[in-house]
């Protein structure tokens, strides 16, 4: 599909992009923001899948690679948001989805059926950020265990500084007479 | 949000009695003794101490870490294999299985779901063994020191005999932990710390 | 036999036995320095005057080491297996004539003899491989013996001409017949280089050694052998090397016959290059893969020493008349089986690559 | 791709399940693969990793911009200075700030040298896992030339935080143009040696031509971008399609393959040495005096917004997303990592693959675990 198209046709530009967007992702209740740096369209979460299936689908401007799913928690107004950045496979040009939800019951619909990389994309997004992809083939967790799950939230504990003095003292009285026995070995050669 | 986040319990691998994640003592004190000389049960004396000094001087100058990086440490550890700053010269070559490997090289972070596998290693190399924790990583846990998924220093999980500090650290750094477990394995010998006391 | 001889016998015996840890350790040592100047390093240097006691630290430090058994492994099979791969290049070492006098028995089948034991350590590795529980061991451990036992077949026929001309099994019939005439290296040079690569294959020295590289298998069979006995498996592996270099110069070069040199002066000068050739290609050449290494086998390696074998025969009853246009058709034979059996490179259809419009200078912004 | 990941796809076959581990000389690092095998033929493969996540985009979070170079450094430790350019390219869209000249063209001479020094790693590994371990030798003399130089400039050997917001933290050593000029016909002679070693080497060839052979479509749908892709046939470097920084100054071309299998992805890695040195050499001329560093606001909040930067790193396509929210540490900061979606495109590519070229698909795909896990 990539092959015949990229001798031929220029590469899109935003322009064309906004308008594409403008007539397939309005529809679906999208609302599209061109003065970012890529076209941006808003969606609700129930519309995500069918969205990610026009920008698959569609060939004029030629959308095949997934970049990443990106969360973000925005704490002080309780909420999730997913940005998916979309890009082509021949030309430069891309398009980015952003879903927003409550973080309380952060449900978005899977989109690996089209985009076969969203598969362990959403994995890591629900390790890191607690998301719940329904319909996901295979919600196992990737980097965290499952008690350790949701690391990129604001309110997730971090370990502070050690405090070295109190450090020595828990380590007790360790007998430093071995180390000494090395040093006139080290220091004689 | 259910944030079921208590990384402080100590963490247990499938199995085992007692807690992975556990401070280990120090140097040779944490090995319980039978490091692999001759007639453990004799005490040290003129003798045994002479044989013990032998084998000690064999094995410093035959070390056999074990290739097993595990981030940006490894690749300054590779580095020290090459041809530049060769350690074949001081009889220092990787081996691929921990059966036939002396030290193990902990060159990199170690998180909890690698110290499962670094425990397991450990305890598959035969006796007498050693241990090197190369860069910060391993030794304290580093630039990522804040995260609760990384375990701050190797030394929680198995008894480490030199530290080589440094993020990562220059090859003579590694070369200088290498000589200086050189000297601490011919020291243990002289103290008859492998001797029944 | 009256006594002193069996006791003189008894005396060669043990001094072979002994000298085969040693040989290997000398070997392990000019491995790792030839390996070191291909690379442009040193090799061991810091252990004694030039690291010439690296390999003895190395025989020490695995002396001490402990002595453990995995629990997922069979004992017995575990434990014999070194023994049973190590003693068969020992029992070899005692045929091998040296210089005419160098030898321990005059043994007149000794060509077969030789033979027929490497085939025994085949079956020390399977043990190894099944009694020491790991899949990795079980894998390489089949692979190793699916390669020792496909090239033993080459390794025989490739022998087989040499047996014809020399008109006996025995080495020193072999040599001698050697002595005025040409070397049989230079009548059979496709059986001598047949020979050197089915020996690599039987010992899975590089290129061959799909069962033993650490890269998929890591170790093959020898990867839960701690300490003695894995240094057992290192030592059968630098004897049979040793076994391998030697039979090449007594069966191809004519062992010890040179101009005015001694016997074994000469003996060792035409080991040692063979010896370094192997270590060199363990320096220079990747791996094969399992399915490329026995179709080289079967489909290039058996055709070719099978026409060797015909060669051989035209030689010994017509001598040199034939023989020429023979040699150089068997030439041309094993360049053309190598051209198109071995190197089958899998072609795939090549597609023009797809332009990416650059884009216009307005356009990046 | 979906239903493999749901375990064993066919239960009655009798295979043997294997773990390349964690400790396994030819994962490049801590990633398992389970393969179930059936005698020596890979029947589905399922890549586990997190045994190197140490969190580096939270730590990220509790950094300043001038300190965010620091742990990005160690995301993708085979590359930092590719990965520096690329976060700090984003920090300079948040912060509008404009870099001089000479600030330029010193970071892309010293982001060249790191793809050198990055494609002489990959090299090495592929060599080790095709069976002998001379082309990581041979890799590494070219990597510790390579070395000499960064250490002048920026004083440390792999992990540099030296290209900061702006430009570069201190201008780099008087010398620096000779010394340069000194190791590239020594980095040319190394690289005739490494094709000299491998790439004509008969088993070499036999052993990774025709290997895993991939149209552009298929790399597409798995996300594979950088050397991979262009081994496809597919001519798509972010250099040449959305040039950032001042790379549409200089001319070279962008390698392509034909029939994007092992041997090609390999070609492609050497091939683009090529390139970069050519880069290097016209950076080297055009280089001008004057400022190396523009001047950076007085206070370091990070204005609202975001920002994000595409970088063609010697993997693939690296993607920065910084959020700022006017604290002065970030909101957020993503990592795309081209290694993280490569490995999980292993799935599909080991299957019905011999174990051994399992091991060289995987190196050939030149994967780094700290970049994967982050």
């Amino acid at each position: 599909m990539a092959q015949e198209v990229a001798g031929s046709r220029p590469a899109p530009t935003k322009e064309s992009i906004a308008n594409w967007a403008r007539a397939t992702l309005e529809p679906l209740g999208g609302t599209v923001v061109v003065d970012r740096q890529f076209v941006e369209v808003e969606l609700t979460a129930e519309k995500l899948r069918a969205a990610a299936h026009e920008i698959s689908k569609s060939d004029d401007p030629e959308f095949s690679l997934l970049y990443d799913i990106s969360g973000l928690h925005w704490p002080d107004d309780g909420e999730l948001e997913a940005v998916y950045h979309f890009f082509g496979g021949w030309h430069a040009e891309g398009i980015t989805l952003r879903v927003r939800v409550p973080d309380d019951r952060p449900l978005i619909p899977t989109i690996s059926e089209d985009w076969p990389t969203a598969n362990w994309h959403e994995r890591e997004a629900m390790d890191l950020f607690l998301f719940e992809f329904e319909g996901h083939p295979y919600p196992e967790p990737l980097l965290l265990e499952k008690d350790m799950q949701g690391a990129l939230l604001k309110h997730y504990p971090q370990r502070e500084a050690p405090d070295m003095v109190e450090r020595f003292k828990q380590r007790g009285d360790v007998p430093f007479e071995i180390w000494k026995a090395v040093r006139p070995e080290i220091e004689n050669g | 949000m259910a944030l079921t986040v208590d990384p402080d319990q100590p963490l247990f691998m499938p199995g085992d009695e007692e807690p992975l994640i556990k401070d280990q003592p120090i140097g040779p004190i944490g090995m319980d003794g039978e490091m692999g000389g001759l007639f453990q049960s004799l005490p040290a004396n003129i003798l045994t101490l002479k044989v013990d000094q032998l084998f000690a001087l064999s094995r410093k100058n035959s070390l056999w870490p074990m290739t097993f990086g595990i981030a940006c440490c490894a690749i300054e550890m590779i580095g020290t294999y090459m041809a530049n700053y060769d350690l074949d010269r001081m009889g220092i070559l990787p081996f691929p299985s921990p059966r036939q490997a002396d030290v193990i090289l902990v060159a990199g972070t170690v998180n909890r779901k690698m110290a499962r596998v670094v425990k397991l290693l450990w305890e598959q190399m035969p006796m007498p063994k050693w241990s090197i924790a190369m860069g910060s990583c391993a030794e304290c846990g580093g630039p990522f020191y804040s995260y609760k998924n990384v375990i701050e220093g190797v030394d929680k999980i198995i008894p480490v005999d030199i530290y080589v500090p440094g993020c990562p650290p220059r090859p003579e750094a590694l070369i200088d932990g290498f000589v200086r477990l050189q000297a601490k394995i011919m020291a243990d010998a002289k103290a008859g710390v492998w001797r029944k006391k | 036999m009256s006594l002193p001889d069996v006791l003189i016998t008894i005396l060669k015996v043990l001094v072979i036995v002994l000298a085969a840890p040693l040989l290997a350790l000398v070997l392990v040592y000019v491995e790792r320095k030839t390996l070191g100047r291909i690379q442009r390093r040193m090799g061991p240097w810091h252990v004694g005057p030039m690291g010439l006691l690296q390999t003895l630290a190395d025989a020490v430090k695995l002396l001490t080491k402990e002595v453990l058994t995995p629990e997922r492994a069979e004992p017995w099979a575990y434990w014999i297996a070194p023994i049973v791969v190590f003693v068969p290049g020992i029992f070899v070492l005692v045929v091998i004539p040296f210089t005419p006098e160098l030898v321990v028995s005059r043994l007149d089948l000794s060509l077969l003899y030789v033979f027929a034991l490497p085939a025994v350590s085949v079956v020390g590795f399977i043990m190894a491989g099944w009694g020491s529980g790991s899949k990795y061991a079980l894998l390489g451990g089949i692979r190793l013996v699916a390669q020792a036992v496909s090239y033993e077949i080459p390794l025989l026929f490739s022998v087989l001409g040499v047996a014809i001309l020399a008109g006996s099994l025995s080495l020193i019939d072999i040599v001698n017949a050697q002595g005025d005439t040409v070397w049989y290296g230079v009548v059979q040079p496709v059986a001598f280089v047949i020979f050197i690569m089915a020996g690599l294959a039987e010992h899975s020295r590089t290129p061959f050694d799909m069962a033993v590289g650490e890269s998929e298998v890591m170790g093959g069979p020898t990867i839960e052998y701690s300490g003695i006995r894995w240094a057992m498996f290192m030592l059968a592996e630098y004897v049979n090397i040793f076994i391998l270099a030697s039979l090449g110069t007594i069966i191809f070069l004519g062992g010890w016959h040179g101009p005015v040199l001694p016997g074994w002066v000469w003996y060792l000068l035409k080991t040692t290059p063979i010896l370094l050739f192997v270590f060199w290609l363990r320096g220079t050449l990747p791996r094969l893969r399992v399915d490329q290494l026995m179709g080289f086998c079967w489909k290039v390696l058996i055709p070719l020493s099978l026409l060797n074998v015909v060669v051989a025969a035209t030689f010994k009853v017509y001598g040199w008349g034939p023989t020429v246009p023979m040699v150089i058709a068997s030439l041309l034979a094993a360049y053309w089986f190598y051209r198109r059996e071995w190197l089958r490179v899998v072609a795939v259809p090549a597609r023009d690559p797809v332009p990416v419009p650059v884009p216009a200078p307005a356009a990046a912004e | 791709m979906a239903e493999a990941t749901s375990g064993r796809s066919d239960q009655n076959a009798e295979f043997m399940e294997i773990n390349m581990g964690p400790q396994h000389p030819s994962t490049h690092g801590v990633c398992r693969l389970e393969l179930a095998v059936d005698g020596e033929v890979v029947l589905s493969c399922r890549p586990e990793i997190g045994y190197l996540h140490r969190g580096v985009e939270k730590i990220a979070e509790n950094l300043t911009v001038i300190q965010l170079p620091v742990i990005t450094d160690r995301a993708d430790y085979l590359s930092a200075l590719n990965t520096e350019l690329g976060v700090v390219l984003a920090a300079e869209q948040l912060y509008e700030v404009a870099v001089p000249e000479r600030g330029e063209y010193i970071r892309v001479i010293m982001a060249e040298l790191n793809r050198i020094a990055n494609h002489m790693m990959f090299y090495g590994a592929l060599g080790t896992d095709a069976g002998f371990s001379s082309p990581f030798i041979f890799g590494w003399w070219n990597r510790e030339i390579i070395h000499d130089v960064f250490e002048e400039v920026t004083g440390a050997r792999m992990l540099h935080n030296y290209i900061a917001l702006g430009g570069v933290k201190q201008d780099v050593p008087p010398n620096f143009k000779d010394s340069v000029k000194k190791i590239l016909p020594r980095l040319a002679d190394g690289l005739d040696r490494c094709h000299g070693l491998l790439t004509d080497n008969e088993i070499f060839v036999a052993r990774t031509k025709g290997l895993n052979p991939l149209t552009p479509e298929e790399a597409l749908r798995l996300g594979i971008t950088g050397p991979s892709l262009r081994a496809t046939g597919l001519a798509r470097d972010l250099r040449r399609l959305a040039p950032y920084s001042i790379y549409d100054r200089f001319e070279f071309e962008v390698p392509v393959g034909t029939v994007g299998d092992v041997h090609d992805r390999y070609m492609m890695r050497l091939l683009e040495m090529r390139e970069s040195l050519r880069i290097i050499e016209q950076a080297l001329e055009g280089m001008p005096d004057g400022e190396y560093r523009g001047e950076i606001p007085r206070r370091l909040r990070y204005p609202v917004g975001e920002a994000y930067s595409r970088t063609e790193s010697p993997r693939g396509e690296l993607g920065i997303y910084i959020v700022g929210n006017g604290q002065n540490t970030a909101h957020r900061v993503k990592i795309r990592a081209p290694a993280f979606v490569h490995v999980s495109a292993m799935e599909e590519l080991l299957k019905g693959t011999y174990i051994a070229d399992a091991v060289l698909i995987f190196a050939s795909m030149d994967i780094v675990l700290g970049e994967a896990d982050r």
